[in-house]
């Protein structure tokens, strides 16, 4: 075999939130090196939040990514009432899943069409699809809108909602509004469905890797707001004892912090999720991903678009569920005081796990934070992928071959470099 | 009900560039109908609307017997205007109007006649210069008197070449700054009041930056003219012309319908005082 | 004005009921996210039976007593405005087609005959004025004239008044004079019913009237006293136009500009206020354009801007062009000052601002 | 026909909500695929960072040695430069940075802090290049940007948006938050655009859109003060979103020092 040297630069990476770049060095047919670089400055999150009293800390969290902002309000605020010992109605505890139903859903929709489909039908961006698949780009606007409703609904607007509040949503939706938008979501649910059939569909390329997942389960519901912390080599925490597994280190080509679970790492997000939840889906969806032939849990991170599929047909048949004969509450939400302690909380992004921990003092003032979003565990998941993957599939292939090899397998973890970057300990190694 | 706001189609029919920054519409109904119904005095102003962007309010330029054609001198300067500057003849705007109370035609009949106009307050008074020049037994003596900062913003620079050789009317150019080859005085625009005809008994009619028409006044009334011939054309922030929106009130005047054109005791009180 | 008949309190629902038989949605206070407001009722356990409202410059509290009394408070944060005059106004639409025609179209609502229930006697000066604005002048406006058209308005003598309210020294209340089809009078056990039109007389046919009693009467004009009475704030006198245009440099105006947030709230919640702005909202593709009116305020800088300068680019100049204006120039626009003493702008200033206060320390009258 | 205009996104320091505006237009976004030409919009595909553009909306506020560079280059290749959201106005939330020693900070947190090269300020676009349009807001919402394209279609210069939230919040009929409840909202120095969302939610504004023209800063951090806020607070309620913008920064500076704004 010819001796090459392969130097491959992606300097900025389409199609992922954020800006983040791949560094691959490949010698005598072996990958030298191989860096997810992620250099997006940091915005230096925990440190504005100290100082700031627990009611801020919502509308605050929510500016560390705009595509997922009502994941960082969520955390947020279980951290606060865990500590508080607050616990709201169950109408609080039912809206905010459907807050959540909505981030996931138009995240979802968001990702599967103008960030991994162009990926699979060879096109370079989703306009360029527009002419040819005219039928797929409606239905996935129309998800995505929906989604971004029901965000409106509860906040305001679906990016940096301003609803949401430390014991439930400042106001209530009325009666009438929640009404006609339950009539879109109802109408919708064919889409749904057609989409878990059509991800399945894609020509994915085939993978089978061993890898650990990691994400919350919880008694009855498919993880979103709440449960414990477990993974498939069968960890299972409260979410209190995540520091005591997790650790975090520092590497020079990244601004984000890498994350490993007793020092290897781990995938966390929708695929996470499937493989370890797949028994808490709806019927209708078990049987909808059932008929894609599948088997779960998965070995191919490449499933991660139809995991997204399942979450987009369960989340929106859990928003209707919700929503079915909708009363407007005495409160919207539930009042308490602030308590001096550390409070935890733990949710699932629509990228995976989203772990928070504040410490607060007793007029409710944030005194430290730390904040673990998905992108940064995910991080070297993802170097490992592609180092496994490239290989196998022989560095000796066209360097084109390879670059668009390795953008689609990071893409297919949706990672948001936003959110890595605005994630920053104080003390490194001292968990 | 007739529905105040509506515009109506008008196209223009020609454009011409009279400095760096100002330029006129030549503009026509399309509905001919509407063309035959329009009518306006001189001193009034049309709304002109540049599609999907605004409405602005500008003088009708032209002389009222013009009927088919309505010009419009425009200085582009904000939204509305600078778009409406780069349109070109065969494009379409919106039109409604006329607006306003024009100028004291009647009152002014067998008169002696003053214009002093500053800047492109020269706008609102040409249509009347056009009117009496084209009515010319009806009035007396016609001075027209125009002040610029630049002497490079003078427009209609042989217009008043032209006037000026007419017999019974005088004219007197005046520039803040002057370029080589003025042909005008140097000076704010009283400076041409020494050579001009003003005397008591005339009516003089007047638009332009109102710091300048204040000083106008003073001097005009230390010539002995009567404080009720003095006829001002005011210019405010206007969205509706029909005295509904409120923006362009003087004091208890709404500009759009008790004026444009006011006699100088109405305004007298607020006639540049800041914030009114 | 003598009662023609007496609706006990049980009956409210009869009123409602009778209301919507002759065709009319009804409109009526409620109390939504802590004031009373006016919003679609059909039900008359809707009203704000039992509520009273604490009112202050710049602060606004409802409490619930327990009465029975369903209009026991002074007003809300708005009056008739907004269901005639709207806050947001489409009144036409362009569309251009491939060749570069301009097509407009005018958007004048059809609006639904609306009666409205318990309006004040502020709020009926204040729609006076808004009628001599909207429907009296140059042009009538269409889009207020068809709002206008199919009002029937169900008063209500006021015999709470805030301590906010003055209309006694604008002469406008608390008592309803006219403009109204029928005017209730609460007392303890009902209502006292006065017509003011034929379509009123034909609803008092429709409603189980009993005999006013002389004491129900009594009782009556002795809580309208009372109102009267009760009343701590009044304007120097009904005409400051003189005064104020005589005052335009004192040094209260730069005074009030350290205080005032130039935000406009003073002339939105203001029910005869009626300053607009149009715009214009093209579509992306430039297809078409919709030309839209919303609310504007003398105390925005669009609202005086011209040629890239801004006449009143101050706070000085804009709150003193809203009192001149409100208080002296509608004189001679509409024959009579523009406050009816409502008390709205005092309560509503998010820091209080005081236009009895204001008026009477720039008038030189010592403040009552 | 004319050639279509050319049309780039790029990001700096951000969330990258405001990029989300775009995404989230749904049917006009291919609708404003079809009138323009997006020749760089890494987060949607097109990858042209060094074309040059007729319109170009920056997302992002200046926080590198690198930003500094790029965002020259980005203003040289572009026509009709768009800073859009409150990071490219104001410097956004991460501007906070500005108000203590930034790289102080990165060192406390960072165990090897040479790996990070980050500026100690984060600063607007306009503080490094001349910015043709500003859209204030975090996040800026699909109408502003919509406009933004729509003027450019035309040919028009941008129109002025900087009323008070007040304003909309009154036409929407929302009952004042500040007055009915005794909430420290924000909306009297706001300026307009986001329709008004928090009021109408019946809470206070926490003016994510940044200073409205002619704020009475003062006479708003008096009234707060009134309804027993503590000068901490007040002082925060002007440092958060838009802390670096100069109405805001005066404001919060003085009641973070304690003073009252009667000297
Ligand atoms: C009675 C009258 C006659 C006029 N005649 C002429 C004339 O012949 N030639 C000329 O060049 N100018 C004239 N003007 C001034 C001209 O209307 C303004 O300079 C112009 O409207 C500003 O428009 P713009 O495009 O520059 O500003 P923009 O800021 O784009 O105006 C946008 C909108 O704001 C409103 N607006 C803003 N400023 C003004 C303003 N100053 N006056 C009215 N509305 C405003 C309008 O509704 C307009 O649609 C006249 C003004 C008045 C009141
Ligand atoms: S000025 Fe004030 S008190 Fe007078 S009518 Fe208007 S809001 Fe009411
Ligand atoms: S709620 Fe806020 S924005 Fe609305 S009027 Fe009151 S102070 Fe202004
Ligand atoms: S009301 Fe204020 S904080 Fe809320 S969205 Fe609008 S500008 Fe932002």
């Amino acid at each position: 075999m010819a001796m090459r040297e392969i130097h491959l630069c992606v300097p900025v990476l389409a199609r992922v939130e954020g800006e983040g770049a791949l560094d691959l060095q490949v010698r005598n047919g072996r990958i030298e090196t191989l860096r997810l670089r992620i250099f997006e400055p940091p915005r230096l999150f925990e440190k504005f939040l100290e100082g700031r009293e627990y009611g801020e800390v919502p509308d605050l969290v929510a500016r560390i990514c705009g595509i997922c902002p009502v994941a960082y309000q969520m955390s947020a605020v279980q951290a606060m009432e865990g500590l508080f010992g607050l616990d709201p109605d169950p109408w609080v505890h039912a809206m905010r899943r459907v807050f959540y139903c909505g981030e996931w859903i138009q995240s979802h929709a968001l990702h599967i069409h103008w960030l991994a489909a162009p990926d699979f039908l060879g096109y370079d961006s989703a306009v360029d699809m527009a002419a040819t698949h005219a039928e797929v780009l409606r239905r996935g606007l129309t998800l995505q809108s929906l989604g971004n409703a029901i965000v409106n609904l509860l906040g305001g607007r679906s990016v940096h909602p301003v609803g949401v509040r430390v014991g439930g949503f400042y106001a209530a939706p009325q009666t009438a509004e929640v009404a006609v938008l339950w009539e879109r979501l109802v109408a919708a649910v064919p889409d749904a469905e057609a989409l878990v059939a059509w991800t399945a569909a894609l020509p994915l390329p085939p993978g089978d890797q061993d890898f650990v997942s990691v994400a919350l389960r919880h008694p009855y519901d498919y993880p979103m707001n709440g449960g414990r912390i477990i993974a498939s080599d069968g960890l299972d925490i409260p979410i209190s004892e995540y520091e005591s597994h997790f650790a975090e280190y520092q590497v020079a080509h990244s601004t984000a912090l890498f994350s490993a679970l007793h020092d290897r790492p781990y995938l966390v997000g929708p695929l996470a999720r499937l493989n370890l939840n797949e028994d808490r889906l709806y019927p209708p969806v078990r049987a909808a991903l059932a008929r894609t032939g599948i088997p779960f849990p998965s070995r191919n991170t490449f499933h991660s678009i139809v995991a997204r599929a399942v979450e987009i047909h369960q989340s929106l048949l859990e928003a209707i569920d919700l929503l079915t004969d909708y009363r407007e509450p005495p409160r919207p939400a539930a009042s308490g005081s602030p308590r001096a302690g550390i409070g935890f909380g733990a949710t699932e992004a629509p990228r995976g796990l989203l772990w928070h921990r504040y410490e607060l003092d007793s007029a409710g003032v944030v005194r430290h934070v730390r904040l673990v979003p998905p992108t940064s565990q995910n991080q070297a998941r993802i170097e490992e992928d592609l180092w496994n993957d490239l290989e196998a599939l022989g560095v000796d292939q066209d360097e084109d071959v390879l670059r668009k090899r390795a953008e689609m397998i990071i893409r297919s973890y949706d990672p948001c470099i936003s959110c890595a970057t605005h994630f920053l300990r104080v003390r490194v190694g001292q968990v | 009900m007739s529905e105040p706001h509506i515009l109506r189609e008008a196209i223009i029919r020609e454009r011409i560039q009279e400095s760096p920054t100002i330029f006129t519409l030549r503009l026509a109904f399309t509905d001919p109908e509407q063309r035959a119904r329009y009518s306006f005095q001189p001193g009034q102003f049309n709304m002109v609307a540049l599609y999907g962007v605004g409405q602005s309010p500008i003088s009708i330029v032209s002389d009222p017997k013009d009927e088919h054609l309505l010009d419009h001198t425009i200085r582009g300067l904000g939204r509305v205007s600078l778009g409406l500057s780069r349109l070109t003849p065969g494009e379409r705007v919106g039109l409604r109007g006329p607006y306003g109370r024009g100028w004291p035609l009647v009152a002014a009949q067998g008169r002696n006649i003053v214009l002093v106009t500053g800047g492109l307050g020269c706008a609102p008074a040409v249509s009347v210069i056009r009117y009496i020049l084209r009515r010319r037994d009806r009035f007396g003596h016609l001075t027209i008197l125009q002040g610029v900062k630049h002497s490079d913003d003078l427009i209609w620079r042989q217009q008043y070449e032209r006037w000026s050789k007419l017999p019974d009317v005088h004219v007197g150019l005046a520039a803040d700054v002057s370029a080589p080859g003025w042909f005008g005085q140097v000076g704010p625009v009283t400076v041409l009041f020494d050579r001009a005809p003003i005397t008591p008994g005339s009516l003089v009619m007047m638009c332009g930056p109102e710091m300048m028409m204040r000083a106008v006044v003073t001097e005009l009334l230390r010539r002995g003219i009567d404080e009720n011939d003095i006829w001002l054309s005011m210019e405010r922030n206007m969205h509706c012309a029909v005295g509904l929106c409120g923006h362009c009130q003087i004091g208890p005047h709404f500009v759009c319908r008790d004026g444009p054109v006011f006699s100088y005791p109405e305004l007298k009180a607020l006639l540049g005082e800041r914030g009114f | 004005m003598a009662a023609t008949g007496f609706l006990l309190r049980g009956y409210a629902q009869n009123l409602l009921d009778a209301l919507m038989g002759m065709g009319y949605r009804c409109v009526g206070p409620q109390v939504r996210n802590g004031a009373i407001t006016y919003d679609i009722l059909s039900h008359a356990s809707d009203l704000p039976w039992g509520w009273h409202d604490d009112q202050k410059p710049g602060s606004y509290r409802l409490e619930r007593d327990g009465s029975p009394w369903g209009f026991a408070w002074a007003n809300g944060p708005q009056g008739l405005k907004p269901l005639l005059f709207a806050p947001v106004d489409t009144l036409q639409t362009a569309r251009r087609t491939e060749d570069g025609a301009l097509h407009f179209e005018g958007a004048t609502p059809h609006a639904i005959a609306t009666a409205v229930l318990g309006v004040r006697a502020c709020d009926l000066a204040a729609l006076r004025l808004q009628d001599q604005h909207f429907l009296e002048g140059l042009v009538p406006d269409p889009h207020y004239a068809a709002r206008r058209a199919d009002l029937f308005l169900i008063a209500v003598h006021c015999t709470r008044p805030a301590v906010t309210c003055f209309c006694a020294s604008t002469g406008d209340g608390p008592r309803a004079e006219h403009g109204f089809d029928l005017a209730l009078g609460e007392t303890v056990g009902g209502f006292l019913v006065t017509t003011g039109s034929a379509a009123g007389e034909d609803l008092a046919d429709r409603l189980p009237l009993q005999a006013v009693l002389p004491k129900e009467q009594d009782a009556l004009e002795a809580s309208i006293a009372a109102a009267v009475a009760g009343q701590q704030r009044r304007l120097p006198s009904r005409d400051l136009r003189a005064a104020l245009f005589a005052k335009l440099h004192h040094p209260r105006w730069e005074e009030v500009a350290a205080r005032c947030l130039s935000c406009g709230n003073c002339t939105a919640v203001c029910p005869s206020c009626f300053c607009y702005a149009e715009s214009e909202q093209p579509a992306l593709d430039g297809l078409s354009s919709m030309h839209t009116r919303r609310w504007d305020s003398c105390f925005t800088q669009g609202h005086s801007a011209i040629h890239g300068t801004v006449i009143r680019s101050g706070t000085r100049e804009r709150y003193r062009q809203w009192l001149t204006h409100k208080l002296g120039g509608w004189h001679d626009q509409y024959g009579r000052s523009g406050c009816v003493g409502c008390g709205r702008c005092i309560t509503w200033c998010p820091v209080g601002i005081d236009i009895t206060e204001e008026a009477t320390s720039i008038c030189g009258e010592s403040h009552v | 026909m004319d050639a279509k205009l050319r049309l780039a996104v790029h990001k700096f320091s951000s969330c990258d909500g405001c990029q989300l505006a775009f995404l989230n237009m749904g049917a006009d976004l291919l609708k404003l695929a079809d009138l323009v030409d997006i020749v760089h919009f890494a987060e949607a595909g097109p990858m042209a960072p060094d074309a040059t553009v007729d319109i170009a909306f920056v997302e992002g506020s200046i926080s590198t040695p690198e930003d500094e560079e790029r965002i020259r280059l980005v203003r040289k290749n572009s026509r009709h430069l768009v800073a859009m959201g409150a990071c490219a106005t104001a410097g956004g939330l991460q501007a906070l940075r500005n108000r203590t020693a930034g790289a102080d900070w990165i060192a406390a947190i960072y165990p090897q802090p040479e790996f990070i090269h980050a500026l100690p300020t984060s600063t607007a676009v306009a503080a490094h290049v001349i910015v043709d349009e500003e859209l204030w807001g975090c996040p800026v919402n699909g109408r502003q940007v919509l406009d933004a394209v729509r003027g450019r279609l035309f040919g028009v210069a941008p129109a002025v948006k900087n009323d008070k939230v007040c304003l909309e919040c009154k036409r929407q009929q929302s009952v004042c938050v500040l007055v009915a409840h005794g909430a420290p909202c924000m909306g009297p120095v706001t300026r307009t655009g986001c329709g008004a969302l928090c009021p109408h939610l019946q809470r206070d504004c926490y003016a994510c859109y940044g200073p409205a023209e002619n704020p009475n800063t003062r006479a708003l951090g008096r009234r707060l003060a009134d309804l027993g806020f503590s000068s901490a607070a007040i002082a925060r309620r002007f440092l958060s979103i838009n802390s670096a913008a100069p109405v805001f920064q005066d404001a919060g500076g003085l009641w973070q020092k304690g003073d009252h704004g009667d000297a």
